[in-house]
């Protein structure tokens, strides 16, 4: 059985709606025009205009809305169109949600989802594409998930509705639309994954590949062509940027010796960066090469094709930093 | 106690935008009259209190006081339950006092004791009541009106028959989140009441150097609102009374309460170079909160400027001992360091500064 | 050039917020109706080629086209000079033609080649002129507001005696940072013109869904304001030679143009869920700017139905012609990837996606 | 000679004042008020209303309003009061000064600096706390200064204002009123530091030390320690966090084959982890220890003065680190 990205999260939504009354959603087109990208469609009609709330076009106004109702006891589901837009909200997110619980010794939790498509997609230009994981990920009292597959987009996105606490959910534009196969289990509307946890996409031995998201995918396809030349790459899927699964990524790079880490973002203070001092940290004596990093290019994000391209991660970049890192040339 | 129905007139006529104003006729009592002047003059006792011990260094940050301002905290609150939630900025002590909070916890808070309202953890910004819908308490200027708001929106959610009131100041007024969240409760009828406490400065500027309409009772555009002497408890009981009737049958409305601050804006502003000392001294003079309390008290002989002088000593008394119960209050615990970020952790690990030395499992 | 004064009334009166409005009266010349009518007919070809490249998969992402709305950028350049600026939201492609911006680079910039207006690196939404003071082209909704409240700024603070018009939807007007750069612009007396292109939709949402007041004008509060319509190119040139008048001597002041997108949002939007098709063909039979042009045109025996029919010939063929010389140019160079980050990199390094194989030091 | 750092923002800002009739300031307090923490006294007194902006409290507006200016050829000296309250403004410092010079192939440059202080000063709570070093580093486009001492605030600021580019200045609290010796060279007004270098405060042989800002003093103190029991820090002041002197840093640990990273701010995805990447990418082989990282602890910063202690990178544990990457116990 298959199913794409955008129907795994809307049944999520869906089912954890109609599982609680707590929960609804709200942003921009969400409703009567079924989602910019129609993750939330059909929702305004199942569940009426009390459960699913067009707002305007005010990010700080209706984020502070979401978080003010989640410290009521409300399990907000808050769309950002795209999470670009989610910086004029930034401070709700960070001031009024994530900090709210420890500030008040644990009286008000903040049990509220910010979702929407995060990073680039595909010609939307510099203010367009910007990946916020490692932005959100470094704060304190914030869950931040970032699902690849269909599995992980159903499983992580109950758990974020159903968490306490306040998530960042990150999806891709790009992946909205393909399918992956599903089990029976994941289609279950008792299905969850655990927050926190990474998996283990592809085992391997020569080398560990850690990322998340779209790059999940590219990492795979490098893992294939890798293998046709007799290198035997294991691929983390993060799922969870925060908490990060330092565990799963150690235990990996402590038997293949060598690591690969690849994201769309900007690298500096990026996600790989954290990848590598975690494993220097605690698994340097395994480590058998330089920690490759693969990243989106150091430059705001060009609109022109060939440009984008290069600004981009690009599968032959992980299998030659997958092959540096093994020592191979060529 | 003595509930003998009083009728009290407001100071000054109420002023109007888009809605008819409320009466200038306040229902009370005995009762009524005798507990707003012994609540304003425990919060009056509480904030110099506090300054002292600011300035004796047991209280370190932020520290702003609301003397001056007890009108409005204590009106609002008379006119409304605790199933009403209050939603407040960095200027909240008073705010919680009323709400039912101790001066143990809040003493114990600014001192950063295991008792402190929020544990030691939030700090005098940061005080929550949650049980009677106190919800803090906040430090970034202008957000608690969004939240706020967001509250409303529960209420409403949850067919409540609620009301939340949103608390900020002039210099506030301004933020743009503010007139979102009004668009939002507007469209959605929610049962929000913005309450601007206009104490003519945002830290040293004057309302009209930072605002080009300092009419902020008119500032929601196309959203009723009512200026208020908010001076005047009695003028503030009423407005809010009038206010929840109309958030919870007609929307959002706005509540400008016209009042002063007499300290500086936080601890480290002498309050006195944007502003005159006369002026200061000339509110203190026509318009103190309690003064006007002590009037109405007196003039209804329900007690003699004796009984208000015995009130006042043993006002001074319960300050006192709370404070020294809460210095008597340890710190928190080291390992609260790691409680509270979330309410589910998974167990994962946390860091101190020296991750090899310092490592929590989150609960 | 035939530039024979000509009186022509606008089609409705304006309505006023705090002013006096201007006349309806607006003078004109044979010269430039022909103009409008050529201009406009021309940005109503260019966008519609620039909808089939969208569909041949030519140019990607976003493209919001402007067809509907072409009496504002004419009425508007038509009323100022180069020296004023303009700033606007990702719906740029006419306005920057109206600055003086070539086809060929629109389409070259539509297309990512080098010849575009940003070199390829902008695209659609991110056009810009800066020596006839057009300063984009901006994809955050509401933020070209206070831009361009700033670029007012600065023409004041250089004694320009110029005025900055910043563009923003029905949609942006309810974004908070608009009221408050509109608040500030106000007590400093910027020469800042805040146009509302009312076009009744902000992507799928009809304005009242998501404004509790659609006066736009009105809703600078303390701002003056002015409802056009923005279907009129002549009322729309009358309103902003009233602002800029206005904005030089008294700062802001805002302008609601009414006017309508014919085209969906972006190219994803069929445009056709959240309105009917009666609405649109009522519409562009009713109000199309250009049939009102047109009309007046021929009244005034200025050219016969023939030569009009010429000149849009014309214009296809112009069109055709950019676009064919667009497709030839070549992308940018992939070093482009690293230029214009900044001004002065210092020479230091940046990276490609993979940094040990693609570095570059920055100029 | 002397001067403090509060002197030297102060008089930095001035000289490039009257240098420069383009340069003006603005933000909340900064005029009548004489600033906040004081770092703008006597310049409205000096220049007037015309060049010194006393602004409502509205930072997405008022730095909106300095990036238009800038982009029409002004070079507004924005001040934060605490760069908290810049999550406000965010969008403006991200998608409309950092990207347009890119966006616009160079027609809109925007010569703009936003100042003041930034991360934790003393007893001020979980939303008045954070530091924002890495958020802003992460994002090409932006130039990111982070003075200690007073030369490098007088040095850097009056750099900054120069820059042509949106430079995000980060300053500390805590620092304003620490004197620092100060050379006749540093208080000429021509006097600048150059961006995008980092400064070896002390040199040493057995470990590196990296840091900046406020830390730098913790180092500095961390390494006479050190010294006291035979180690030789090197301290590296890193005053630019982008562009990131990568150069020197990697220099140095290739001569000392040791790293120690320290910052005041949340650790993840933090300016520790990218120094850890950079080295080990660059200087992997050169490593004889795992790096050590110090940082702010990974909670939101409690208020009570014990728990704040806590939180927060002290002298020791500098010391501990430094001793750990050199495999000395105790
Ligand atoms: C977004 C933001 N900007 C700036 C500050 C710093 N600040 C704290 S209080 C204050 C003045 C607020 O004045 P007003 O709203 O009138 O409230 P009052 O203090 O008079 O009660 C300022 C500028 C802040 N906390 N948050
Ligand atoms: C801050 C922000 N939120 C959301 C978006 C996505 N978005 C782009 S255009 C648009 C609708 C804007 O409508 P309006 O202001 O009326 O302008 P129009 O497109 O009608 O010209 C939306 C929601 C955005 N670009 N920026
Ligand atoms: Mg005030
Ligand atoms: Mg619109």
């Amino acid at each position: 059985k298959e199913m794409t990205v955008r129907d795994a999260l809307n049944s999520a939504i869906d089912e954890e709606m109609s599982a609680d009354p707590k929960v609804f959603v709200m942003g921009e087109e969400v409703g009567q025009y079924q989602g910019a990208y129609k993750i939330t469609k059909g929702l305004l009609e199942k569940y009426g205009p009390e459960r699913v709330y067009d707002t305007p076009i005010t990010e700080a106004g209706f984020t502070g809305i979401g978080v003010g109702a989640a410290y009521a006891g409300l399990k907000p589901v808050v769309e950002f169109m795209t999470f670009n837009f989610s910086m004029q909200a930034i401070d709700h997110i960070i001031n009024s949600a994530a900090k709210s619980n420890y500030m008040s010794a644990g009286q008000i939790n903040v049990p509220i989802v910010f979702r929407g498509p995060n990073g680039a997609a595909a010609g939307v230009g510099a203010q367009h594409s910007q990946c916020y994981a490692a932005w959100y990920a470094s704060v304190p009292g914030l869950k931040v998930l970032t699902p690849y597959s269909a599995e992980d987009a159903r499983g992580l996105l109950k758990a974020a509705i159903r968490d306490p606490d306040p998530v960042v959910f990150l999806e891709n534009e790009l992946l909205y639309g393909e399918s992956f196969p599903i089990s029976e289990e994941a289609l279950d509307s008792s299905f969850c994954l655990p927050i926190g946890k990474a998996k283990i996409e592809r085992e391997g031995k020569d080398v560990t590949i850690v990322t998340f998201s779209k790059m999940v995918g590219f990492a795979l396809k490098a893992a294939e062509k890798l293998a046709e030349e007799g290198i035997s790459a294991e691929v983390i899927n993060l799922r969870s940027i925060r908490p990060l699964d330092r565990a799963t990524i150690n235990a990996s790079v402590r038997k293949t010796s060598r690591l690969v880490t690849v994201e769309e973002g900007f690298p500096q203070h990026g996600v790989c960066a954290e990848i590598c001092a975690s494993v220097v940290e605690e698994s340097f004596s395994y480590l058998d090469a330089p920690v490759e990093r693969i990243a989106g290019a150091d430059v705001p994000m060009p609109y022109a094709a060939n440009l984008e391209r290069l600004a981009l991660p690009q599968i032959e970049d992980i299998v030659r930093a997958s092959k540096r890192a093994c020592y191979r040339s060529k | 106690t003595d509930t003998t129905p009083i009728t009290i007139e407001t100071s000054l006529p109420f002023t109007a935008h888009l809605c008819d104003p409320p009466s200038r006729s306040v229902e009370s009592s005995s009762q009524e009259l005798l507990d707003f002047f012994r609540t304003m003059a425990l919060m009056r006792r509480m904030e110099i209190a506090a300054d002292s011990l600011y300035k004796a260094k047991l209280i370190r940050g932020f520290c702003h006081l609301y003397d001056g301002q007890e009108a409005v905290a204590i009106g609002m609150e008379a006119a409304i339950t605790k199933k009403d939630a209050i939603i407040t900025a960095y200027r909240d002590h008073c705010i919680f006092l009323g709400r039912g909070g101790s001066l143990y916890e809040i003493f114990s808070e600014l001192m950063g004791r295991q008792a402190g309202c929020s544990k030691g953890k939030g700090g005098s910004m940061h005080f929550y009541k949650k049980e009677s819908s106190f919800y803090g308490g906040h430090g970034i200027v202008g957000a608690q009106v969004p939240l706020g708001c967001g509250i409303a929106f529960a209420q409403k959610y949850n067919k409540e028959e609620a009301v939340t009131f949103a608390l900020y100041g002039d210099g506030a007024a301004n933020q743009g989140q503010l007139f979102e969240a009004l668009n939002i409760s507007a469209l959605w009828d929610l049962p929000a009441i913005l309450v601007c406490e206009n104490n003519h400065y945002g830290m040293g500027t004057a309302e009209w150097r930072a605002s080009k309409s300092s009419s902020y009772y008119k500032r929601g555009d196309y959203v009723p609102g009512l200026k208020v002497d908010g001076m005047d408890a009695f003028a503030v009981k009423q407005a809010c009374k009038f206010a929840k009737q109309h958030a919870l049958e007609k929307g959002p409305i706005i509540l400008e309460m016209d009042t002063y601050r007499y300290h500086g804006h936080s601890m480290s502003d002498p309050g006195s170079t944007y502003r005159t000392r006369d002026e200061i001294s000339g509110v203190r003079q026509e318009r103190d909160p309690i003064e006007r309390i002590k009037k109405l008290v007196l003039s209804h002989d329900l007690a003699t400027e004796k009984e208000l002088k015995d009130m006042e000593k043993e006002i001074r008394k319960e300050v006192d001992d709370a404070i020294a119960k809460a210095k008597d209050c340890p710190m928190p615990e080291p390992s609260e360091l790691f409680t509270n970020v979330y309410v589910k952790g998974y167990g994962t690990e946390s860091f101190g500064p020296d991750r090899k030395e310092v490592k929590a499992s989150l609960p």
